[in-house]
């Protein structure tokens, strides 16, 4: 941990690759070329560009890649505008990682891995993904069921058309859907939670979920009906993250911290947590 | 009064006539009332307060807790009645939901004024006629009631009301009661004592957005001071640039606006005298483009967004000619 | 225990000041007292209660986190702390002092705030009993004994002297370098003022306040009480009451561009806003019924779970004083609480 | 700093339609006035919020004047009549809060009067650099470190 | 990122010679943002644009700034250059180098330090701009002319032309103007008459014109390409479809006392009268003031005459409401009233006379029948004194700053008139200066010093006494003999000088056209828009502009009248992008922008918005015509909520322009 924890450090963009209409990866190094810290799948980390502002966003990138970080940002506010707005060779701040990040070391270990992602809410689980794969052994099967409103607004796609359904990946499943038809699309048509719904996973799993809170609420009500117990799901809560430290007292649903707590919480303490988010 | 203006309400919520009640009502101590809505003739019975305590200026939360649906019975005070007229003016409430009625006021009182004479531990606060008597944990006081009426009371600039559906006890008078005087006062001193004076007061400000939150003037659906946006935003005075900056424009955008109801100057809890802002501004519209008073009526062009092809230039501020 | 006349106390300031800044609580305005630095010539204020409290001292209104330089797509971070100095607060009352300790664990908790921690470690705590509590008090609900008000240092004042005891290393070592000043008296010679106060105390109309009825573990039972509707109409969304307060500790963090670089802010900030939690993905916290539920829920419900049983409010009484619209923690104890009874 | 060093912040609002085609006009005569005046046009000076003029005191200027078309001939019609009013009151705030009111002016300068524009740009920095530095309206923190 | 190219122009040594324009162009590519720069001789030249253009392609530029000349010169140029390399025109700012700062400070360091201050204001604006595009408004294809004088026949007959249709309101029951109270013209001494009058018969048997005679505009709303005009048809108690002109009722009139203004006072005519024989539309007017019938109700002569059945006692004024594209200011001029120069004896002496009264008393058509004779006892003239620069030139206050312009050539061609018809009367001109620079002028006013032996004095008359004789004894300087003069002279002519019309004050407001001090319209450009008014679709034509004599008027009106044509060809127009826009999340509904809009642009609706609690709400909020909207931002500072702002000169955009002036 950063001795100075609001004094961030000194990051440079060195690659922006457009994902989608409306996403953007950027690779983050330190000035040094280096990884600017160690992370865990699930932790985020507070970018700043100067005088714009500050935003918590969730590291993408496995802590398996041992070269730069990187971040999958929406365009959806002022500072994800300028965001999308830099070049290569652009520096911004960077302060991190904070959250307690996916146990991925622990309660995932041994475990069937069921991974629910919508939208940008890939950009968390990625981690998470590409830090099991990396370490295959250590975890059973992995399904990934990934949606997007087009085809186009599929995060990653390249990603998961060449490394994850490559043949040569044991036991990783892909089930990629989008809302509505399209030309040029042969999956599956349909929304997330009906999706998953549809595909009937044997309830022995863990589940990894992240994306709109609509899809949240209606994914987790398919779950329950296909016998899902809440302690085998694990979400994460970013959005809610404000300074990071939890000391600004904006992140806390109830009593507890996004920040300190979270931002991944399994199910069963989130439905203990009052309705405030 | 009060027992009148209870019947009264219990009798329009009966009929039907209205189905809310805006009051006041009292909270922990003798002098703490807080502005309440009231739906039931019980709630009425048992916490509805009329007294000289009763300084809320309750256009403001008719503001925040408006229902176009219903109807709402609101009681005001001739101050009350300048800053729902002009909310009127601005298209800021509706006026076919409200019941208004007009009641009197008889100035009221400062608590902090006693507090700053150094009474504390007050137990029971009581007014009656000219006498205010205190009794505390440490010995009873009694004041004479003008030495302890709110500064905004004591300068009341009228006792009419300018809007009401039904008017409870004497229509009272438009007043001269020198409000002007401190601005005067000011005025009379040299730059910098002037600057000196505003500094020590500005200063104070601790940015709780009390006065602009409770002023009837600022209804904005955003603030610029809160809007990210406006490139002015802030959130504490981080500077002394920025406690100037925000009064100077809050006084601004309400210029032309503000009733001179003083509510900024009773809700800051550092006790700046706000509304020598608000009242220079007044003090020039009437010396420059005649007598104005906001609030009048319902229509009103407010001078800011009216003109004269003869109005003053504005090197009459520099050449003192004001 | 040692003492001195209340006469000599300008020498005793003026001995403080020599060594570090001493900040005193003094008349700014009528009613209002401020801390302030000392100065030759500058009195004590008669008032129970500055009208902001003393978090000041550790975690100011605005505070510069870091400046930055930028140059073309190039960034320098500029640490722009200087040496805190060593200062002395004469005159904390029982609750401002207990609040430190609230906010220390905030602060100090990992990640520890530096800043905060700096400035704590260079400031020493004179506290002062309340010889006199006011009506809005209420810092024995909460377990606060305003006759032995804590601090490094603890002072009574009592028949023409100021008593004043060393609690802390800290405060022992202030007092040790006063000592020319200071003459020794008995232990017990602050006793009977004790006793007064605590006379006083019971007698306070808010005595019988207890928040039994709140603390851990009890966000179930008043997170969606009917009651908050009610109790939240009137406010008007303002910062009096997170501003005066001692305990309230949230802030936000801003980037100021001076034309010549970029400072970034921290700044206190209010849950009773508006924009308090509004993010580029909504707001969680849409009304003013659930910005003032959370304000209260901190203090009385989530700040004692997360900090073993100790409630996130001291009982100052300023913002019982200081609402515009008279809204505030008694009321909303007193009105959740009637359940229970 | 000694008065004959200091070079004052000069910040001039000017009407697309009058003043700043007199100061072009000026120029075009080549009627010299001190480069600390700097030009910002504007449609019209009923554009010139109070928060501009106050922004630029925050930012370090040491005088504004804001100028439009004489009263009266306004490209808008009216707009100059409401820049009269709003700015004599913000003006006679700013006095009223003890900052210079020689700071601040507002002037009217029609598209012919080049003369005229030159003459009121010396007049006033000659009358804010008497003044010295904007203290009472500056920013401590945009000061140059 | 913006990426912003910086484009410094020399113009040749005009900024160069005093600005470090290389200096600037490198200062100002550290800019942030800022990632070209490059400096050149002139940028306005095709060259310099197509620099500017080749590194819009070239760097992907999303902002252009360009340090040069005012705005008012090139801004133009250079949007188009950026439109044409597919930038938006409105992405472009201009730093004012030339004009406020190369051309008036002459410290190469100064001026580049002040060069490099503005050029970093221009960029930060241009960092806060946003692409722009103009909305489109349908023309209506009508042009309206203010006065039917000579200005406005021939621009109504050129846009008729055309094939517009066109009205013309004159206030007058005729057509015709001044020109049609002139007896001849200089410097050809043609026949005033003889050549306005078939321009007037064209008028009114073209089938595009439609004049309302004795009509006046009462409102004006709208915009460029789409007026609605207000007009009111004052009553003249005559039915104008039935009325033939035939002259009857004139004749039959009893009340023939009424002073004839159309002789500017000097005869009388009847109640019911038709101005002058030439008038269009020839028709009879009752003046209410004289008519005893309107007056007392007895009389009703000429109904009882009137074989037409025109007349009608009972008519009112009407108000009709037409729509234009364009409309021509017209409005002319008239001599000043005389109240301030006692000393010549105007108000005491009925033989002191204006040139414009000589026009009359020397006219065929006239009170005399075209014989010159004193009007006080109509004797003929012997010695006549011509005053010139009556109220022209006049700095002390009681005339006019400005030159009348026509005076020196009217007042040769009276003189030599009268001498070419009365040789037996001499003729004394006192001038200040002679002006004659018009084509054939001089030669004209040769020829009446040489030819006709004219008494041209430099000097002033400095009083005119009457006489109990009946003479006038006019006390003169000569400045060039340096002696006093007297002369008994048997009549005195004033060349009062000419002012505009009473009623174009009151017609600029309605129309938003500013006007000088003097109360001349204020054109576009004093050089190169000289006939178009600043505020949009709104020209000029003769006098009502400046002084100026019947060639130019009729040239300036053909001028005026090419534009007119230009702007209704169009079946669509561009309008001007900046102009306010009001947030309506923001927007109270306070109707404080509405009040000071002068255009009233600005209207109200009622919109449903969702509250934070998920409830919804209406709420009126203030929405923008963006069409009527012309960009003053008078509504941005009424609005406290920030809710209104202006596209291209926004509230970030500006308080970026102090910041950076600032820094």
């Amino acid at each position: 941990m950063n001795a100075e924890t609001l004094i961030p450090k000194v990051g440079v963009v060195t690659e922006v690759r457009i994902d989608t209409p409306d996403i953007k990866n950027f690779r983050v190094v330190g000035t040094d070329g280096k990884k600017l810290f160690v992370h865990k799948p699930g932790q985020c980390a507070m970018i700043s560009l100067p005088g714009i502002g500050e935003g918590m966003f969730s590291i993408t990138s496995s802590p398996t890649n041992t070269e730069y970080m990187e971040f999958e940002i929406k365009k959806c506010g002022c500072l994800t505008s300028w965001l999308h707005k830099i070049e290569a060779g652009q520096e911004i701040t960077v302060r991190g990682p904070y959250g307690n990040g996916f146990p991925v070391d622990d309660a995932f270990v041994g475990r069937d891995l069921l991974i629910i992602a919508g939208g940008v809410g890939l950009a968390p689980v990625r981690s998470v993904i590409n830090y099991c794969r990396h370490f295959r052994d250590r975890y059973g099967k992995i399904d990934i069921v990934y949606g997007s409103r087009t085809k186009e607004d599929l995060a990653f796609y390249e990603e998961i058309l060449h490394e994850w359904m490559s043949p040569e990946e044991k036991d990783v499943h892909v089930h990629l859907t989008i809302d509505r038809e399209e030309e040029g699309w042969n999956g599956h048509v349909g929304f997330v939670p009906n999706y998953v719904k549809e595909l009937a996973f044997d309830t022995d799993k863990t589940v990894i979920m992240c994306g709109p809170p609509i899809m949240i609420k209606f994914t987790l009500a398919g779950l329950k009906e296909l016998g899902f117990d809440e302690k085998q799901i694990y979400t994460t809560m970013e959005l809610r993250m404000k300074c990071g430290v939890g000391k600004c007292g904006r992140c806390n649903i109830g009593s507890k911290y996004v920040c300190k707590d979270g931002p991944v919480f399994r199910m069963d303490e989130l439905s203990e947590l009052p309705d405030e988010y | 009064m009060q027992e009148a203006m209870k019947k009264r309400a219990k009798e329009l919520l009966a009929s039907g006539e209205v189905t809310r009640v805006i009051g006041w009502k009292k909270n922990e101590f003798d002098y703490d009332i807080t502005p309440a809505v009231f739906e039931s003739a019980e709630e009425i019975d048992r916490d509805f307060r009329y007294d000289d305590f009763c300084g809320p200026n309750l256009s403001k939360f008719t503001f925040k807790n408006q229902k176009n649906d219903t109807k709402t019975l609101v009681f005001l005070k001739p101050c009350d009645t300048y800053s729902m007229t002009q909310l009127i003016t601005e298209h800021r409430v509706n006026r076919d939901a409200l019941y208004l009625i007009g009641i009197p006021c008889f100035g009221k009182i400062d608590i902090e004024k006693i507090r700053a004479d150094g009474t504390d531990g007050i137990l029971s606060i009581a007014s009656e006629g000219a006498d205010v008597t205190v009794k505390t944990l440490y010995g009873d006081k009694t004041y004479v009631k003008a030495d302890v009426m709110a500064e905004r009371c004591l300068a009341c600039k009228s006792k009419y009301h300018t809007i009401y559906d039904e008017l409870m006890g004497e229509e009272g008078e438009v007043m001269e009661t020198g409000r002007f005087n401190e601005v005067e006062k000011l005025e009379a001193m040299t730059p910098d004592e002037r600057f000196g004076f505003w500094r020590g007061e500005l200063s104070r400000c601790i940015r709780c957005n009390a006065c602009r939150n409770a002023c009837p003037a600022c209804t904005c659906e955003s603030c610029v001071f809160d809007n990210p946006d406006t490139g002015i935003s802030q959130k504490a005075a981080a500077d002394s640039f920025e406690e100037n900056m925000f009064h100077i424009i809050r006084a601004f955008h309400v210029a032309g606006r503000c009733t001179d109801c003083g509510e900024c100057s009773r809700v800051c809890p550092q006790h700046i005298p706000l509304h020598l802002l608000n009242r220079k501004f007044i003090r020039d519209i009437d010396k420059l483009y005649g007598e104005y008073q906001a609030g009048e009526e319902v229509g009103q062009r407010s001078p800011l967004v009216n003109f004269t092809t003869d109005d003053a230039e504005p090197d009459i501020v520099r050449k003192g000619g004001k | 225990m040692v003492r001195i006349s209340l006469d000599s106390v300008n020498a005793l300031f003026a001995a403080i000041a020599e060594r570090e800044a001493l900040y005193i609580p003094t008349d700014t305005a009528p009613g209002i007292a401020q801390f302030k630095k000392w100065q030759s010539g500058m009195e004590m204020t008669e008032r129970l209660k500055t009208s902001r409290s003393a978090k000041d001292f550790f975690f100011p209104q605005t505070e510069n986190l870091v400046d930055f330089k930028v140059s073309g797509k190039k960034i320098d971070i500029i640490d722009p702390r200087e040496e805190t100095e060593d200062f002395v607060i004469f005159g904390v009352r029982a609750c401002d002092a207990k609040s430190f300790e609230i906010l220390d664990r905030v602060f100090l908790s990992e990640p520890v705030d530096t800043y905060y921690q700096n400035r704590r470690a260079h400031g020493t705590i004179v506290t002062l009993a309340c010889s006199r509590p006011s009506e809005s008090c209420f810092c024995q609900t909460f377990g606060i004994d305003p006759a032995a008000p804590g601090g490094d240092v603890s002072a009574w004042k009592r028949e023409g002297f100021l008593y004043l005891e060393p609690i802390t290393e800290k405060g022992r070592t202030l007092l040790s370098g006063l000592s020319a000043l200071l003459e020794e008296c008995p232990e017990d010679a602050v006793e009977a003022e004790k006793e007064s106060i605590r006379g006083i105390l019971k007698k306070l109309p808010l005595a019988s306040l207890t928040p039994d009825a709140f603390g851990g573990g009890k966000t179930e039972k008043y997170f969606d009480s009917e009651k908050w509707k009610s109790l939240s109409e009137a406010c008007l969304g303002c910062g009096t009451c997170t501003f005066v307060c001692p305990t309230c500790q949230c802030y936000d963090i801003r980037d100021f561009d001076t034309g010549h670089g970029v400072r970034r802010f921290r700044c206190w900030d209010s849950c009773m806003y508006s924009d308090f939690t509004k993010m580029a993905s909504g707001n969680p916290r849409l009304t003013q019924k659930e910005r003032f539920r959370q304000r209260f829920m901190h203090k009385l419900v989530y700040y004692p779970e997360n900090n073993d049983g100790i409630f996130g409010c001291v009982g100052c009484g300023r913002c019982v004083e200081k609402c515009p619209i008279s809204m505030n923690i008694v009321k909303v104890m007193k009105t959740l609480g009637e359940d229970e009874t | 700093m000694p008065i004959s060093e200091f070079k004052p912040k000069i910040v001039a609002f000017c009407c697309n339609w009058c003043s700043y085609a007199g100061a072009d006009l000026a120029g075009t005569n080549r009627l010299n006035y001190p480069a600390d005046v700097k030009i910002i046009r504007v449609p019209c000076s009923c554009r010139v919020n109070p928060i501009f003029i106050l922004r630029a005191f925050q930012r370090g200027a040491d005088g504004v004047i804001l100028c439009g078309c004489h009263p009266g001939d306004c490209h808008y019609t009216t707009g100059n009549y409401y820049t009269r009013r709003r700015m004599t009151l913000l003006f006679s705030m700013l006095d009223y809060l003890g900052i210079e009111k020689e700071r601040t002016r507002v002037e009217w300068v029609s598209a012919a009067e080049g003369a005229k524009f030159a003459a009121v740009m010396q007049d006033f920095v000659k009358t804010v650099t008497e003044l010295g530095e904007n203290k009472r309206l500056e920013d401590r923190r945009c000061k140059k470190p | 990122m913006q990426k912003i190219g910086v484009f410094v122009c020399h113009c040749g040594t005009n900024i160069a010679g005093t600005v470090d324009v290389k200096a600037v162009a490198e200062a100002l590519s550290h800019e942030p943002g800022v990632v070209f720069a490059a400096d050149y001789p002139y940028m306005c030249s095709e060259s310099g644009q197509n620099l500017i253009k080749d590194a819009i392609r070239e760097h992907g530029l999303t902002g252009v700034v360009i340090c040069s000349c005012s705005p008012r010169m090139h801004e133009t140029t250079f949007r188009k250059a950026a439109a044409s390399a597919g930038l938006n025109s409105y992405m472009v700012e201009i730093a004012n180098i030339r004009e406020q700062c190369s051309w008036i400070h002459k410290d190469m360091k100064t001026a580049t330090e002040k060069a490099v201050i503005l050029g970093r204001a221009a960029i930060a604006k241009v960092a806060l701009n946003t692409p722009l595009t103009a909305s489109e408004t349908p023309v209506t294809k009508r042009a309206l002319v203010i006065g039917g004088g000579i200005a406005g026949i021939q621009t109504a007959l050129d846009i008729a032309d055309a094939g517009f249709e066109v009205d013309i309101v004159e206030k007058e029951p005729t057509i015709g103007g001044k020109m049609a109270q002139i007896d001849k013209t200089f410097p050809t001494l043609d026949c005033a008459a003889c050549i306005l009058t078939p321009k007037m018969v064209d008028c009114a048997q073209n089938e595009k014109i439609h004049i309302y005679a004795y009509s006046e505009v009462e409102s004006v709303k709208g915009f460029v390409g789409n007026f609605t005009v207000g007009i009111k048809k004052k009553a003249r108690y005559v039915d104008e479809t039935k009325c033939t002109g035939c002259g009857l009722c004139t004749e039959k009139c009893p009340m023939k006392k009424t002073p004839n203004l159309f002789n500017l006072g000097l005869d009388t005519r009847s109640a019911i009268y038709i101005p002058f024989a030439q008038a269009v539309p020839k028709v009879a007017t009752i003046d209410a003031d004289y008519c005893n019938m309107l007056k007392n109700g007895r009389c009703g002569v000429c109904s009882k005459v009137c074989t037409a059945g025109a007349i009608d006692y009972h008519q009112q004024d009407e108000h009709i409401e037409e729509k234009y594209g364009a409309i021509v200011v017209a409005t002319g001029f008239n001599p000043i009233k005389l109240d301030n120069f006692d000393e010549y004896a105007y108000a005491q002496s009925p033989d002191v006379v204006t040139s414009l009264e000589l026009e009359r008393l020397m006219n065929a058509a006239g009170p005399n029948g075209g014989t010159l004779l004193r009007p006080s006892d109509k004797t003929h003239p012997h010695t006549i004194v011509f005053v010139q620069c009556v109220g022209s030139r006049d700095t002390s206050g009681c005339g006019k700053p400005y030159c009348s312009k026509i005076c020196c050539m009217y007042t040769a061609k009276h003189a030599m008139l009268i001498r070419d018809k009365y040789p037996d009367t001499e003729v004394y001109v006192f001038y200040i200066d002679v002006r004659t620079p018009g084509k054939n002028f001089d030669e004209f006013y040769r020829r009446a010093v040489e030819e006709y032996g004219v008494h041209y004095i430099k000097g002033m008359v400095g009083k005119v006494m009457p006489q109990k004789n009946g003479k006038l004894l006019v006390r003169a300087s000569d400045l060039l003999a340096g002696e006093q003069l007297k002369i008994e002279a048997d009549m005195v002519v004033l060349a009062a000088a000419i002012e505009p019309d009473k009623t174009a004050r009151s017609l600029a407001t309605m129309l938003t056209a500013s006007m000088d001090t003097n109360d001349f319209f204020t054109e576009a450009h004093p050089k190169l828009r000289p006939v178009e008014s600043p505020t949009a679709g709104i020209f000029l034509s003769g006098v009502c502009q400046g002084p100026k004599d019947i060639p130019e008027t009729v040239a300036q009106a053909s001028a005026a009248a090419a534009k007119v044509i230009g702007l209704l060809v169009k079946d669509k127009l561009k309008s001007n992008p900046c102009i306010a826009h009001a947030n309506e999340t923001l927007c109270n509904g306070c109707s404080s922008c509405e009040r000071v809009c002068p255009y009233g642009a600005i209207t109200y609706v009622d919109k449903e918005f969702r509250m934070p609690d998920r409830t919804t709400k209406i709420r009126r909020v203030a929405s923008v015509n963006a069409a009527v909207c012309q960009g003053c931002g008078a509504c941005t500072v009424a609005c406290p909520s920030g809710a209104m702002d202006l596209s291209g000169f926004s509230n970030q955009q500006i308080m970026a322009e102090v910041d950076a002036i600032c820094r």
